[in-house]
């Protein structure tokens, strides 16, 4: 590994403005999908790995979305990290293995990306698991 | 479970050796018959040239004498629409250039795909007009012969299949391209042989025309 | 080895939680190239999803398929469908050899009749058999033998879809694809020399998933990967409708980006999932390395033309064409001058002189 | 005695298909802008008169005898034979509706010279027996007596005393070693003598020293009409041999367009030589007397006058300048039709038309073009230099019911002559 260390890698930066024909009908597609959260409260979920990004285009994209006021980790299967861009309710979700590569990778325009909100099967999870310790502490006094 | 692939190269393949071979023999052959037939000298006294004003005519005869315009526009805009459509499609559409090229060995550049686009649009229509016209109008109509039919399908199918294969409106693509080149095939094939040769036989046309005007100074 | 577990027992035995389950969901709706909208129903159909035996076979191959497939990326996804599948008899992979190898095929087709997937990779010569054989046994032999109890058969990449390499003219040892022998079973193609690995996940997992074979092409192709060209997914389609070319691999345009199509690129033909899957963990794919698309997914793609050769120009010589063209068209054009020369001599020789006497026709 | 017959046709046809003919035929994309610039369908609409159809014949056998495909689709028996009944059906559209205007030939897109191969197609007409009678008859008359219209030598010398008598002036015959020989059309010795005349009192100005010839004062060419070389050889060989044996330098065609045709273009080729002297129009002269200032004129008209050009002479001839410079020399008042020089509209007689009695209805149909052209001059007067031109455009002034004087362009010019009062 030392050996690849050594070749120096430079890496170009994203320029804003120079949005391609790969990434511009995507700003589109999320500016109709926050008209129709606003309108109808339908969310919508955009797979990244089904655009043909060139080289660079994914840089710049995410760029230009800028980060915003919230981010979050979820833990569970490896890490998912998510953060709302700085257009608010434009939300970019990266799900990671354990052995830290990506799986996924999408943007939700939606109020709270699903993967946040608790499970119904969860809460009831929890309810008994609590329901469980208090039986026990009741139990010890 | 390959027939579309088999037949993109059969098309690409076997056809097109036929298909270009006949063609240029074709051709060739044509050029050998109607020169062939000779021209007897002219004794009389020359007013004029002959070879200058021959290849005024070979250009000058692309535009039309005003009165006919105005008489039969239907027919010289078509014929303008198609004819530039269908070479700006032929010759400028960088996947045909590269067909030149690999043939003479030399190519030239192409214009961006959305102006061929255009201008094959606009010479299916102007085909499509020339369809309505030969069929409406009393002079064509009588003029008209099984072969007339026969060379408008000949120039039609390949801008149709031409186009349908661009904007792959035919899945899979190479059954889409296969036919656009087969429709070629079809045509290179009858081309010698049919007044599709006026593509070629219209310079000598023009030539003679007005080289004969040109000896009595008479601009033609 | 019959397992009776469901993928979603044995995910939770493997103590996922139930956002890991949202999430592998998640991912595998994205390896499947299935739209985000699909996760719910993916994530009760992987709930109910029970684990199949799967039987690899390997013909006339080159092993590039199965090394594809094991040096895939994102391993937990696709190790979690592995995981969750028998893979009875692969030899390349499989630890028994020999008879007890060969034993393992025949269990595992008896215990998992009707319901067990067969994986081929490599095409199948109808020539002489012995041109390749396992444990003695003819690939023609083997493939009609595990074919019978199979409940669909996958034939990964090129060779075993359409022939590949082998059949590539002369196809010296009678090369055929599996499509070309079994009739009888649901074949899902997936092409590729090699395919893309997350493809051949992709489809075991819509097996897994849904128990059916996904939406397939005329070639027999998962819709899914292989609905659109290259050429329409291809990042640098907006050069080729711009006119904007590489003439040379080292030229302005090709250190700027644009267009391969004269460089040789048949994307236009090929149908495949390279540009938005892409290559090595996502890293890269032969457009976006500089080099055009040899069309590795299509049949007969060996025969196609040169691979440096534009898509448009034919096959054969044109030039050489042309030349013999034009010798026989002089050959035949003077022969027929001369016919012509002949019939309009005669027609001088038989002129009789044209008087006023003779203006009348007789009656 | 020989007769006409189909083979014979057939043959003339073989006889006549040349490199442009095939060219021409190979370039019809059948587009029928033909049509369009003649006046027999502008007038009718009947798309029959389209004029490449008038070729069909021909068509037939140059595919028939000249192409691969046509002798494949012989043996296959797909071809549409020639037979004597399409002739007789075609001789209308080769005669009738044809003056050989070649305004068609000027709008081809294609660049087809139709006037060319109907001049080609009615060597095969005639050779089977498909000319009609009135051309047939002008042919026998020129050949038989000298003249189509029938007008001997006794006649033309009636003439020229006339003349003679009533203007003074010699008009000289048989002059040996003259300049120029000056040859006449039938209706210019019959209908229009002013304009010998005219000749001898420009002549006797401009000093230019010319004869008529007793064995070749006709110039007019029947064979060319009808179509058939030999006959119009016959006929060019009187001219060849008068000037031969006068010694002239030059033969003047007269004003009329077809003469000129005949003997300054087809002349040469019809005895396979080049002549031994030179041929120019009388108005060609004209304008080089002028030029050079041997004849000038006075007391210029103030009406407004209109020119009608002989197709033959414009299109065919290339006279296109010199008529227009000798108007200039007439009057101040000169207007230009719509179509004009190499775009006139023909007077529907040429060609061999006016002598075609099957025609004369359709003809005098037709000469609403010619009849719409001049009343959109609004010209008082109209000048021509074409004697057969001038009868049908009388002819059809009559029949329209329009009131128009016509005039020779060369009568014209000796009617302003400054003549030198000089006594000889």
């Amino acid at each position: 590994m030392t050996v690849l260390d050594n070749i120096k890698i430079v890496v170009e930066p994203a320029v804003i403005s120079e949005l391609t024909e790969n990434t511009l009908p995507l700003l589109h597609e999320i500016r109709h999908a926050l008209i129709r959260l606003a309108e109808s409260g339908e969310s919508t979920i955009l797979d990244l790995q089904a655009i043909p990004f060139g080289p660079g285009d994914e840089d710049r994209l995410l760029s230009f979305l800028g980060t915003g006021e919230v981010s979050a980790t979820v833990n569970a299967l490896g890490e998912t990290k998510i953060f709302e861009t700085q257009y608010p309710a434009v939300w970019l979700v990266e799900h990671k293995n354990p052995e830290l590569s990506r799986v996924a990778l999408q943007i939700e325009v939606t109020q709270v990306p699903t993967i946040l909100m608790t499970q119904n099967a969860d809460i009831l999870d929890s309810i008994a698991l609590i329901g469980e310790t208090l039986e026990q502490s009741n139990a010890e006094f | 479970m390959s027939e579309p692939m088999d037949f993109l190269l059969w098309v690409r393949g076997p056809a097109f050796d036929v298909a270009a071979l006949i063609f240029v023999i074709g051709v060739v052959v044509r050029f050998f018959e109607i020169f062939s037939l000779g021209r007897k000298a002219n004794f009389s006294e020359p007013r004029g040239t002959e070879f200058g004003p021959g290849m005024k005519s070979v250009l000058t005869r692309s535009l039309p004498e005003p009165g006919m315009f105005k008489r039969q526009p239907l027919t010289i805009l078509v014929g303008y629409v198609f004819h530039i459509g269908l070479l700006i499609s032929l010759i400028l559409f960088v996947p045909h250039i590269e067909l030149f090229r690999e043939t003479f060995g030399f190519g030239w550049p192409g214009l961006p795909n959305p102006l061929v686009d255009a201008a094959a649009v606009l010479s299916i229509v102007a085909l499509l007009a020339a369809l309505w016209h030969r069929i409406s109008s009393p002079v064509m109509r009588i003029l008209t012969t099984n072969e007339d039919w026969l060379v408008w399908a000949l120039t039609f199918l390949p801008m149709l299949t031409g186009y349908i294969a661009y904007h792959r409106m035919i899945d899979p693509y190479p059954l889409a391209l296969g036919l656009h080149i087969l429709s070629i095939e079809a045509l290179m094939i009858f081309f010698p042989f049919t007044k599709l040769m006026h593509a070629f036989t219209l310079f000598i046309a023009r030539w003679y025309n007005g080289a004969m005007s040109g000896r009595r100074v008479v601009e033609s | 080895m019959a397992d009776t577990k469901t993928l979603g027992e044995s995910l939770r035995l493997h103590g996922v939680s139930r956002r890991g389950f949202l999430k592998f969901c998640t991912a595998t709706a994205s390896m499947m190239a299935l739209p985000p909208t699909m996760v719910p129903a993916i994530a009760a159909a992987l709930e109910k999803a029970k684990r199949p035996s799967v039987i690899w076979l390997s013909f006339q191959e080159c092993t590039g398929c199965t090394e594809s497939l094991t040096r895939s990326h994102a391993p937990t996804v696709e190790n979690l469908i592995f995981d969750h599948i028998s893979l009875d008899y692969h030899h390349t992979l499989q630890v028994a050899a020999g008879d007890a190898a060969e034993a393992a095929r025949e269990e595992a087709m008896h215990e998992n009749e009707g319901e067990y997937l067969l994986v081929v990779d490599g095409s199948i010569p109808e020539g002489n058999a012995g041109y390749s054989t396992i444990a003695g046994i003819s690939n023609l032999q083997m493939l009609e033998e595990s074919a019978k109890g199979a409940a669909a058969i996958i034939a990964v990449g090129t060779c075993a879809a359409f022939g590949g390499l082998h059949k590539a003219e002369p196809n010296p040892t009678g090369a055929v694809a599996v499509s070309d022998i079994i009739k009888d079973k649901p074949i899902i193609n997936v092409s590729g020399c090699p395919p893309i690995p997350v493809v051949i996940t992709g489809v075991l997992a819509h097996f897994l998933t849904f128990g059916t074979i996904p939406e397939l092409d005329e070639y027999g192709r998962p819709m899914v990967f292989y609905g659109q060209s290259i050429h329409d997914r291809c990042y640098r389609r907006p050069f080729y409708d711009k006119g904007l070319f590489a003439e040379t691999f080292d030229d302005e345009g090709a250190k700027k980006g644009w267009c391969l199509y004269k460089l040789g690129c048949k994307g236009p033909m090929t149908y495949n999932a390279c540009a938005t899957a892409k290559w090595n963990q996502g890293a890269s794919w032969p457009v976006e390395s500089g080099h055009g698309c040899l069309g590795c997914s299509e049949p007969d793609f060996w025969d196609a033309g040169g691979f440096y050769n534009a898509l448009s120009i034919p096959t054969s010589d044109v030039s050489k064409l042309v030349t013999v063209g034009v010798a026989a068209g002089v050959a035949l054009g003077a022969a027929t001058a001369g016919l012509n020369h002949k019939t309009k001599s005669n027609a001088a020789k038989n002129h009789g002189t044209v008087t006023v006497d003779d203006l009348e026709k007789t009656s | 005695m020989s007769e006409a017959t189909l083979e014979r046709g057939l043959n003339a046809f073989k006889e006549q298909i040349d490199a442009p003919v095939a060219a021409f035929f190979s370039s019809c994309v059948s587009c029928g802008m033909c049509a369009e610039a003649c006046l027999f369908y502008t007038e009718t609409g009947d798309p029959k008169y389209t004029p490449i159809r008038k070729l069909e014949p021909l068509r037939r056998v140059w595919e028939q005898e000249y192409t691969i495909v046509g002798k494949i689709k012989s043996l296959l028996g797909l071809s549409k034979p020639v037979t004597d009944e399409l002739l007789q059906e075609w001789q209308e559209l080769l005669y009738d509706s044809c003056t050989m205007c070649a305004r068609c030939s000027m709008v081809c897109p294609v660049g087809n010279d139709i006037a060319y191969m109907v001049r080609k197609a009615r060597e095969g007409m005639v050779a089977s027996g498909n000319a009609p009678e009135g051309v047939k008859g002008a042919s026998m008359r020129a050949v038989k007596i000298g003249s189509p219209m029938g007008v001997t030598l006794k006649a033309v010398e009636a003439q020229i005393k006339h003349i003679e008598a009533d203007s003074g002036l010699t008009i000289p015959m048989d002059a040996v070693g003259a300049d120029y020989l000056v040859l006449l059309s039938s209706m210019e010795i019959m209908n229009f003598p002013e304009y010998l005349e005219a000749l001898a009192k420009i002549f006797k100005q401009a000093k230019v020293t010319w004869t008529l010839c007793s064995t070749a004062f006709e110039a007019t060419n029947s064979g060319i009409q009808i179509g058939s070389s030999d006959i119009a050889r016959e006929l060019v060989q009187r001219i060849v041999d008068g000037a031969e044996r006068l010694k002239v330098k030059c033969v003047i065609s007269p004003e009329c367009g077809h003469a000129y045709t005949a003997i300054r273009w087809e002349g040469p080729n019809l005895i396979g030589k080049p002549f031994p002297f030179k041929v120019v129009h009388i108005l060609e002269l004209l304008d080089e007397l002028r030029a050079s200032g041997r004849i000038k004129t006075t007391g210029l008209e103030s009406d407004s006058m209109t020119f009608h050009d002989p197709c033959s002479l414009v299109r065919k001839g290339g006279v296109i300048e010199e008529p227009r410079n000798l108007m200039g020399m007439v009057t101040t008042n000169f207007i230009e039709m719509q179509d004009h020089g190499k775009w006139a509209w023909c007077c529907g007689g040429g060609g061999g038309v006016s002598s075609n009695e099957d025609a004369e209805e359709l003809r005098l149909k037709v000469f609403k073009r010619k009849k719409e052209q001049l009343e959109q001059t609004g010209a008082d007067i109209l000048v021509t230099a074409c004697a057969n031109c001038r009868l049908v455009i009388e002819e059809g002034l009559e029949e329209y019911k329009m009131e128009m004087p016509i005039t020779g362009l060369s009568e014209l010019v000796a009617e302003h002559l400054v003549v030198d009062e000089t006594k000889e």
